[in-house]
């Protein structure tokens, strides 16, 4: 049986929630403190770019089993907002350490395994992350 | 800056008084802001952990002596992460002046292009070449002239980046100094194999295409020079052939012989000419099979050239994850009456 | 890398346990050995922290819960630094390929200048040319013709780095195309204007001086579209003076008449081409003076051509802390008979 | 008065005592502990490369008080080993982070105000660094 957890994100308190529930799934599925903590800030960071840029929107998070039986974690960010123009533009590879944005997309990316994303202008975007347990 | 210290002891103080208390993920997410403004004002990793015991030290009464000294270690060592980030910040600027001046230079790159839409009926053309990355090793040319012929190429310096950009830069200036073989694509490629071979050092080499529509004969005359083979789309059959291919890449040898190749073409008939950027598009583990790449096109054969071409760039960039391994040019021109 | 982690935990392990007892420098140092070894690993700095807390939690018995809940806050944080950790790694990744990228450039660009020592007995010439980054937006040629006449020439395009490079790659190509104005500066500069006129961008212009010797008449030609002014030194007087220029640079109009002077000279006597990049030679917060340069070249007038420029440049490349801000370019060429 | 130190390298016991001695003097002098922990990690350097490139030399250290009554700590590394060929090239910003060489003297010019070389082939090299108390 698969655990699979949705967050409503309108607000920062949604934010907060989405990093707890995410940060308790980890847990249960064994990883260790740094990867918890990992998977907290890309989930982290995913919820705040709907909050900023689309207002609102839903964050799932639930366990993944591969073809391998290896386990993971998988988030998926899902909004209706204005979409991304350039994707090519927005994966490129900023400076995290100049700020602004954060650690931005390229960041969740990093602290993920996979990372795929799908958006169309005035539709919404979803963005789908995996982390395996090592 | 010892008031920026000043502050952010006190708000580290207050999350870590908080957290301490009641171990809140809301705590965790201030601390998650916290380190970006940290980074935003370049404080290294060793000041952060000083920054962390300092606090600790004051919340915490009588910290076990051996906890205190632990972190002497951990200094220490951070002193080295420390190093690795100021040198993270020196290479961003490097990078950055860098990104920059490569932005110039691919704008000085992209004035070397023709940018000005042909004036002649008989023939729709359209064009795409995006570099994979900001310099560009791909070339492509298109002119007509005051009897309304048309010339088409489609060049590929063999590498990428900067000194293939430096080598498509020769190519353009040489194109300019043969105006007289305009017309005549085997001559012009034999001449320009010779600019290259005295110019460029031995390892580099350029594939390239060119062809000529004489729009009065309705007639496609074109030579290579070991260039990735374009197509022929022909509107009766609705079906793509290869365009023939033979001849060496220009700079291997200063004198090279080059074979002319000609196609007639009907209303709604179009020559496709590419780099290798389009063709050897990689996904995953596997390439493209060129048959995919003509039934793209064939998808879109209905729109005008340049919606094709943008149309095929949008889905291979697609199906690629939005990086380009490769230069991408594709050059599509059909006849229209 | 389970095993790399084990073997890393244990050495951590040792080092906090002797610290903790003895608080010897010795460990220290260890540590900072240590933090060398992490980072070939590619750890970021998160995994040391985490590290620390669970070798510490191992050590000390009892840790109390604070400290443990303390360590979650500081991860936290760290994470952000870990992030920028892994970015720098990338970004050095990128950097080491755009580094080959710009050596390769680099060699290509060399491959345009000339290198071949000139086979005149009756002059000695010398040339110091050193880009302050890999690329150079400085240009020098230098060529004799079947009768002993020689054509030296110095160009500093206005900008540094790639873009640079690609219009001094220009100059290079534009120059072979005129090979019958190299006997006359004045007309040589005219072209060459046209030519940048047509093909570079408003915004970027080009210095340059051109100059010939006949070595049957001993007269020195020359002629300068807004370049810094070179040196004459008469053996005679024991003299140093500043080449006259006049003349706009090349590319800000298309039509441009360029003034010619002539310098005769007697044996010993040698002519001075430089870019600003020698006389603008920053030293903290002032600029050498041009009479500190001639006096420079002054010192090491007894030896041939070549080692004045080089001595120069070894003491110029020190006075600024081996830092050059400008592409630096020096070439001597002085009447042996 | 002020305080000098000298001490012989030549061998990794020498390093230390280097560190411990540099350490010392920049806690009485008044920096705080991120300073004197990157005051030391230059001196170890510095002491490191004559023990690697030139077998023995000696470390300086001692307290300097500018015009301004500003205090610093300021370090000699003398060696009369091989020199360095192409200063210019040693002082490029190397990758600190891929090892080898470990810090090197970019860090150690990174982690000080002050830096200066002077070096003459088969004839040694003189470094001189100074930190200043902020
Ligand atoms: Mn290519
Ligand atoms: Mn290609
Ligand atoms: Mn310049
Ligand atoms: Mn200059």
């Amino acid at each position: 049986m698969q655990v699979q957890t949705h967050v409503d994100i309108q607000s920062e308190w949604g934010i907060v929630a989405a990093r707890q529930a995410g940060r308790k799934l980890a847990r249960e599925i064994g990883f260790g403190s740094v990867d918890q903590a990992r998977i907290t800030t890309a989930i982290s960071e995913l919820a705040r770019n709907i909050y900023l840029y689309a207002k609102k929107g839903q964050i799932h998070i639930e366990e993944v089993i591969a073809s391998n039986n290896r386990k993971g974690i998988k988030v998926i960010a899902v909004d209706k907002g204005p979409g991304i123009k350039d994707i090519r533009k927005v994966m490129e590879d900023g400076y995290t350490t100049s700020g602004g944005l954060g650690a931005g997309l390229p960041g969740v990316k990093r602290l993920m395994d996979e990372f795929s994303i799908d958006s169309e202008i005035n539709n919404g975007t979803k963005i789908t992350a995996i982390k395996w347990l090592r | 800056m010892e008031e920026t210290r000043l502050s952010m002891y006190q708000s580290y103080k207050e999350m870590l008084t908080s957290y301490i208390k009641s171990k809140s993920e809301h705590a965790l997410y201030s601390a998650q802001q916290f380190s970006k403004e940290m980074m935003e004002k370049d404080m290294s990793p060793e000041e952060m952990v000083s920054l962390h015991l300092s606090v600790f030290k004051e919340i915490v009464d009588e910290l076990p002596e051996e906890v205190i000294a632990s972190f002497d270690l951990l200094l220490e060592v951070m002193i080295g992460y420390g190093l690795a980030h100021q040198e993270h910040l020196s290479l961003r600027d490097r990078q950055r002046q860098l990104d920059s001046e490569l932005d110039v230079a691919a704008r000085m790159q992209k004035s070397l292009l023709p940018n000005e839409q042909i004036e002649v009926d008989a023939v729709d053309l359209g064009v795409v070449s995006v570099p994979a990355g900001k310099m560009s090793g791909d070339y492509y040319h298109y002119l007509s002239d005051e009897h309304g012929n048309i010339g088409i190429a489609v060049a590929d310096v063999i590498g990428k980046g900067v000194p293939a950009a430096m080598c498509m830069s020769m190519i353009k200036y040489a194109m300019d100094s043969l105006p007289e073989q305009r017309l005549q694509p085997a001559a012009l490629l034999e001449n320009l194999n010779r600019v290259v071979a005295r110019n460029i050092d031995s390892d580099m080499f350029i594939t390239m295409v060119y062809g000529t529509y004489a729009p009065r004969e309705h007639l496609f005359y074109y030579a290579s020079a070991g260039h990735e083979p374009g197509f022929f789309y022909e509107a009766a059959t609705n079906t793509f052939e290869d365009l023939k291919t033979k001849g060496l890449v220009l700079g291997v040898s200063p004198k090279v012989h080059y074979k002319e190749f000609s196609i007639n073409m009907e209303p709604g008939d179009f020559i496709v000419l590419l780099s290798d950027g389009v063709t050897e598009c990689r996904i995953h583990d596997h390439f493209l099979e060129r048959s995919q790449i003509s039934s793209l096109i064939g998808k879109y054969k209905h729109l005008p050239a340049q919606a094709i071409a943008e149309n095929v760039f949008r889905e291979l960039e697609k199906i690629q994850d939005f990086e380009l391994k490769d230069d991408f040019t594709l050059l599509i021109l059909r006849r229209n009456v």
